[in-house]
């Protein structure tokens, strides 16, 4: 019953754009599975000598063992579930301070806006996996590296959209109209603003999960993840390159998880971003 | 002119001042990194050699005096030693900052001169879903797969069959002029992997909003050709997304490619920086660091300035 | 005077996600050479889609569900490539509502001309072009970009690139409404005259009901798709027919007396139009009568004008016989 | 009597372009307006003429450069926004726009009220019913989300919030400008009305004089930033006696065009001098070098050269231009000659 307005809006959604429609599907169903792995009948993913060392993939066996003899989907969905979950809860922090840091700036006066750009110019200046490179060699490798470094490089570019639609709204009628009647700086921004920009930060949150999950899966891909035992997808792929001319499915199957994780969450951005702001192209042959 | 000028200028100028923040950026970032220097190059050396050390480096002096001194030797090209080596980085970049242009150029060339055609192709055929369907399905799904993930494959394919190209080793073109580019066309083709889903994707995006606008309904009401609209008003009503790609994509290629670099034992800059970084060779870090991330501020310049070139309305400061 | 374009039953719908919403309903019309038309009509009447589809500009959106346009005597719904771009050419020209957007933002006014003339001596005609809608100041505009030049010296740009190559029928959708007022007849004095001067019919589509009246031969009033009433200007004006016209013309202020209130029409514009039989206008009109809602009224000659209402006779007396 | 608003000679100055070659551009200058209680004065300018900065100016969104305004005989830059509130209001141009497209009706026009009296929520929707009934929206309206209105229903609701708080003044910024010709005389009526029974001054910004006549006392006529007329509504139910205001009367089908229209001219007026002075169709040689002098009468304040010159010869009822002119019968949207001579 709770689901009855989910279904609907989503519905509305898959006619406007059916790649992305099947895109959430997909992605909730990679969540779901990820999540619910332990639950699932599957050897444990830490079982060394569950199976015959390297075995291929077969039909009880669908990404094949890994040089441990441990069962591959179940390291699969161990490590979508770091990957998925670092990413979120990255992307769930960088988004409150990203919608926070563009409301003040949007909001307060030149100075600050001005210190507030120029800071996120800065931060924007080097590119993801260096910044990446940067914070874990000063936190050291590890989840909690993963998860600032995923913000550093998400939060410029929502703070940017943020701050982009507050003054757009901020412009509006309603806006000034609130203003007069004395409404105090919070009403204002909670109230009359935040909502309002609501559309433009979900799209570039979107964006930014593809976002995290490339940057944490990039950064264990060069160890500097998540340490051993734990696994994300990225040192899934480290692990399996080793191995890459013998047992290729230790790369393909977490490559796979990633890549339709990636691909999924980015459609589903774009989806969103032509559902709510669709254009009318012309077409030049007639 | 003399408002372009100005306008070059102002450009100029902001890009300055964004230069002197991360560069301080930088250098409060490597001194939170942890261990010293003394640290690194005597652990368990006597109080005198790391007073010593401390000295030589100038680490006794406040910070603020460390850091302009580091920026006027910076100036001059100095761009400090190897803790490890005690080689100039400066010598090490001269070597190292080539490979990484190389790769750079041959990836923008390719993935432009495939993902530009295609996305406009695909923009413009919007309406016949199955050609703009394919177009956008393969343009986002190419920009979804990492690089390294793209490395993987091609080494595994690569490797198993062997089809004549030299995987995981790097042949300096002085050496070996055929052998070089056998060794270079994997690394180029990944990063190019990359950027011709993004080109797809952008170029498509934008000609589709150019084609939802008044100008190019009244150019159709005018009876001007399909062609004419398209090289006169789409392309150059296009420039300014293509342009943010442009950037976005020569960052990640100045300063991104070290996952690519890494893979296939590229001796770029990239690798420079992970060697740096897993041998606590400070420095190297804070002088590539550096390196790159002014790169990536002069690219963004660099677009500014051509925002305001292909669109008047965009010069102002 | 022979007809220039006919326009026969025609129906037009927009398509969207999961429906077709119609936007003209069976509308019929002649306009001879030469003649000034114009239509008026409030938001979502369809007078905007009218204007397009004579030009075959409505856009991968919207379908011809009926009808016939002719043009000249050939049959411009069936043009396609090479026929249809000279028609568009050679023959009609348009103006449209914000002369900002329907200039290229990076080409310099000179190089949009550039575009339309490909002779050498593009350069001598555009002068020309814009003398005639006293932009004497070539030297300034030619070199400027779009928005360089205030909202009135760019639509009047747009106009002079539209009868530059003297079109046989010229299409203004909203030709005035980014103007100021006290330029608007200034523009509209010259973009008639201009037209007499080369011999071009004009359609005026506008809200503007001073502008219409003014310039206008004859008179077309749309609502919900179709039009209502179509009459010669003159008599329009004195006394419109259809209780929709008489209204709106009652609520436009400007002809009401110092101590007078304005006639206000209730209720709004019907959202979306409806094809359900009887007339679109029959819950707004304090005329209506049960029959209203039976068939649609079909338009009827009354004197010099065409009305679409049943109830004519009993409104006017008679004079409507 | 006391004014509600007393603008004395108000000035602002914009400074724009790059900040390498700042443009100062005259938004307003030197403009005195009064509005007394319980009177509507009209604002009629086209684009550029400054009268949305004097409607920002009366609301305190925009700092003058010099001059005054008091509001209630207090300098508004003294008075607190948290003393004013309430007692100012606004209804603003674009319906779409004006209301918070996420809140319901009822929430947006109960806004003012929760800030201003801490009312409890159901005192507060009675209030917000009675309010919606006023303007003239069913019941159920409040209940709905601003996109599921049309046009003017949204500007009725924006009436609704503005004259929740029973304010001393409204300002209205082409506020029916947006709306279709059927829907203005509605809101136009609605607003009579609702002046007549609250008794609220209000200021009604409008490029189109034949509205702002119908429902304003006085009107004053902006151009460039400068008055040039200021007068009684009736004065426009005639021939106006500046030439610009008659060239607007003109353009709205108000009077016959013919030398009354104003001329096309692209460039900038002089620096000193009338403004109106390249498209004025009566200009003198004296209107490019010399500012007019106000000449005020019973029917107002006229800012032009030719008006002062011929009510110091006869100060008669001060119309010497348009003797001719006012004879003519008042036909509904007069038809003027198609072509143009030569």
């Amino acid at each position: 019953m709770i689901l009855q307005p989910v279904i609907h809006h989503w519905r509305d959604f898959n006619r406007a754009d059916r790649l992305a429609g099947t895109a959430s599907v997909t992605m909730m169903v990679l969540i779901l599975v990820a999540l619910l792995a332990p639950l699932l009948p599957l050897d444990p993913p830490d079982q060394v000598a569950a199976h015959p060392r390297l075995s291929e993939p077969s039909a009880d066996l669908v990404f094949g063992s890994d040089n441990l003899g441990r069962n591959m989907l179940s390291r699969v969905l161990q490590g979508a579930r770091i990957t998925i979950l670092l990413s979120a809860i990255a992307v769930l922090l960088a988004s409150v301070a990203g919608v926070a840091i563009g409301l003040i700036a949007a909001y307060s006066g030149k100075a600050l806006d001005e210190i507030i750009s120029r800071f996120s110019d800065i931060v924007f200046s080097f590119p993801a996996v260096l910044m990446g490179l940067l914070i874990t060699a000063i936190v050291g490798p590890g989840e909690f590296a993963a998860i600032c470094a995923i913000i550093l490089v998400t939060l410029p570019p929502i703070v940017r959209v943020v701050r982009a639609a507050a003054m757009e709204v901020t412009g509006t009628d309603y806006v000034t109209i609130a203003w007069l009647s004395g409404a105090s700086p919070a009403r204002l921004l909670l109230v009359n603003v935040l909502p309002n920009i609501s559309v433009p930060v979900v799209t570039q949150v979107a964006y930014s999960i593809s976002i995290g999950m490339l940057v944490e899966s990039a950064l264990s891909f060069l160890g500097l993840g998540p340490q051993p035992p734990a696994a994300s997808l990225g040192s899934l792929l480290r692990e399996g390159s080793v191995y890459i001319t013998v047992a290729p499915w230790l790369v393909f199957g977490p490559a796979i998880f990633l890549v339709i994780a990636i691909w999924s969450t980015n459609l589903i951005g774009e989806g969103l971003r032509v559902f709510f702001d669709p254009v009318r192209a012309r077409c030049l042959e007639e | 002119m003399s408002q372009i000028l100005k306008f070059i200028a102002f450009r100029v100028g902001s890009a300055l001042l964004t230069l002197i923040g991360v560069s301080m950026f930088i250098f409060v970032a490597i001194h939170m990194l942890p261990g010293s220097f003394e640290d690194v190059l005597a652990p368990r050396g006597p109080e005198e050699l790391r007073q010593q050390i401390a000295d030589k480096f100038g680490l006794n002096q406040p910070l603020p005096v460390q850091y302009v001194k580091w920026l006027s030797a910076v100036a001059t090209g100095d761009l400090g030693i190897s803790l490890i080596t005690q080689d100039p980085i400066a010598d090490s970049f001269a070597t190292r900052v080539p490979v990484t242009i190389e790769l750079a150029v041959l990836a923008t060339i390719t993935s432009a001169l495939i993902g530009i055609p295609l996305g406009l192709w695909s923009g413009l055929a919007h309406r016949r879903t199955a050609v703009s369907g394919i177009a956008r399905v393969a343009g986002s799904f190419i920009m979804s797969v990492p690089d390294f993930v793209i490395a993987s494959v091609f080494l595994y394919v690569f490797s198993r069959y062997s089809l004549g190209l030299t995987v995981g080793q790097w042949v300096p073109w002085h050496e070996d002029a055929i052998g070089h580019i056998k060794s270079v066309i994997l690394p180029a083709a990944t990063l190019s992997a990359v950027g011709i889903g993004l080109f797809i994707t952008t170029t498509r995006n934008a000609v589709i909003g150019v084609l939802s606008k008044d100008y190019i309904m009244a150019a159709q009401a005018r009876g001007e050709e399909p062609r004419d609209i398209v090289r006169g008003h789409v392309l150059r009503n296009i420039s300014n997304p293509l342009v943010t790609t442009l950037s976005i994509y020569l960052a990640y290629l100045i300063g991104g490619a070290i996952i690519v670099e890494y893979v296939y034992s590229v001796p770029g800059m990239g690798r420079f920086l992970v060697q740096g970084l897993l041998n606590r060779d400070y420095p190297i870090v804070q002088a590539t660091v550096l390196v790159i991330a002014c790169a990536v501020v002069l690219i963004n310049m660099a677009a500014d300035v051509a925002y305001g070139l292909i669109d008047p309305r965009l010069r102002k400061g | 005077m022979r007809d220039l374009l006919n326009v026969e039953s025609l129906t037009i719908s927009y398509r969207t996600r999961d429906h077709l919403v119609t936007a003209l309903l069976e509308v019929s019309l002649t306009l001879a050479q030469g003649e000034i038309l114009g239509i008026i009509g409030e938001s979502g009447c369809g007078k905007s889609t009218f204007s397009s589809v004579i030009g075959k500009l409505l856009g991968p959106a919207g379908v011809v569900e009926n009808g016939h346009i002719t043009f000249g005597g050939k049959d411009v719904l069936s043009f396609s490539g090479q026929e249809l771009r000279s028609y568009r050419a050679n023959d009609i020209a348009y103006v449209f509502q914000d002369p900002m957007n329907t200039l290229d933002p990076t080409k310099t006014i000179g190089a949009q001309f550039r575009r339309l003339i490909s002779a050498s001596a593009w350069r001598q005609k555009a002068i020309e072009a814009l003398a005639h809608v006293g932009l004497t100041d070539w030297r300034r505009v030619l070199p400027s970009y779009p928005h360089q030049l205030s909202g009135g010296m760019a639509q009047r740009a747009v106009i002079a690139m539209a009868l530059i190559r003297k079109p046989r029928l010229l299409i203004a959708d909203e030709p005035t409404a980014a103007l100021d007022a006290s330029i608007r007849c200034s523009v509209m004095d010259l973009l008639t005259a201009w037209c007499a001067e080369i011999g071009s019919a004009m359609i005026i589509i506008s809200h503007d009901i001073p502008v219409i009246s003014n310039y206008c031969d004859r008179i077309g009033v749309m609502y919900a798709g179709r039009f209502v009433e179509i009459a010669p200007a003159e008599d329009f004006i004195v006394g419109p027919r259809h209780p929709y016209a008489m209204a709106l013309l009652a609520s436009e202020p400007g002809q009401e007396g110092e101590d007078a209130v304005l006639q206000s029409l209730e209720g709004s514009p019907p959202p979306s139009i409806s094809r359900a039989p009887g007339c679109a206008f029959a819950d707004r009109c304090i005329y209506r009568t049960a029959p209203c809602s039976a068939g649609f009224p079909p338009l009827v000659a009354c004197g010099s004008s065409k009305v679409a209402c049943i109830r004519l006779g009993d409104i006017h007396g008679e004079a409507a016989s | 009597m006391t004014t509600i608003i007393s603008i004395r000679n108000a000035s602002v100055q914009f400074r724009s372009g790059p900040p390498w070659a700042p443009r100062i551009v005259n938004a307003l200058h030197n403009v005195s307006i009064d509005i007394k209680p319980r009177q509507i004065v009209g604002l009629v300018g086209e684009s550029g003429s400054g009268k949305t900065t004097l409607g920002r100016v009366c609301l305190g969104l925009q700092e003058l450069t010099s001059g005054t305004i008091e509001f209630s005989g207090t300098p508004i830059a003294k008075l607190d926004r948290k003393q004013l509130k309430g007692q100012l209001a606004a209804v603003l141009q674009n319906p779409r726009m004006s209301l918070n497209p996420s809140l319901r009706v009822a929430h947006s026009v109960a806004e003012p009220l929760k800030i201003d009296r801490h009312l409890s929520a159901t005192e507060a929707r009675k209030q917000v019913d009675k309010m919606l009934e006023r303007v003239g929206l069913a019941s159920g309206v409040g209940n709905r989300f601003p996109n599921e209105l049309s046009g003017g229903q949204r500007q009725r609701v924006s009436i609704a919030r503005a004259l929740i708080t029973n304010p001393k003044f409204i300002l209205f910024d082409e506020a029916v400008s947006a709306l279709d010709v059927s829907v203005q005389a509605q809101i136009l009526n609605l607003l009579r009305e609702l002046q007549s029974s609250a008794g609220f001054a209000a200021l009604f910004i409008s490029h189109d004089l034949a509205a702002t006549r119908y429902v304003c006392d006085r009107v004053v006529v902006l151009y460039h930033g400068g008055i040039m007329e200021e007068c009684g509504r009736r004065m426009l139910y005639r021939e106006a006696r500046h030439p610009y205001t008659r060239g607007l009367q003109a353009a709205s089908g108000l009077i016959d065009a013919a030398g009354t229209a104003l001329k096309l001219d692209d460039r900038a007026g002089p620096s000193s001098g009338c403004a109106l002075f390249r498209r004025c169709p009566v200009s003198m040689p004296r209107c490019e070098t010399q500012l007019p002098p106000t000449r005020t009468s019973g029917e107002g304040s006229v800012f032009c050269h030719l008006v002062s010159d011929a009510g110091a010869t006869s100060s008669g009822d001060g119309d010497p231009i348009s003797h001719d002119a006012r004879g003519a019968a008042q036909t509904p949207f007069r038809r003027r000659s198609l072509h143009m001579p030569g």
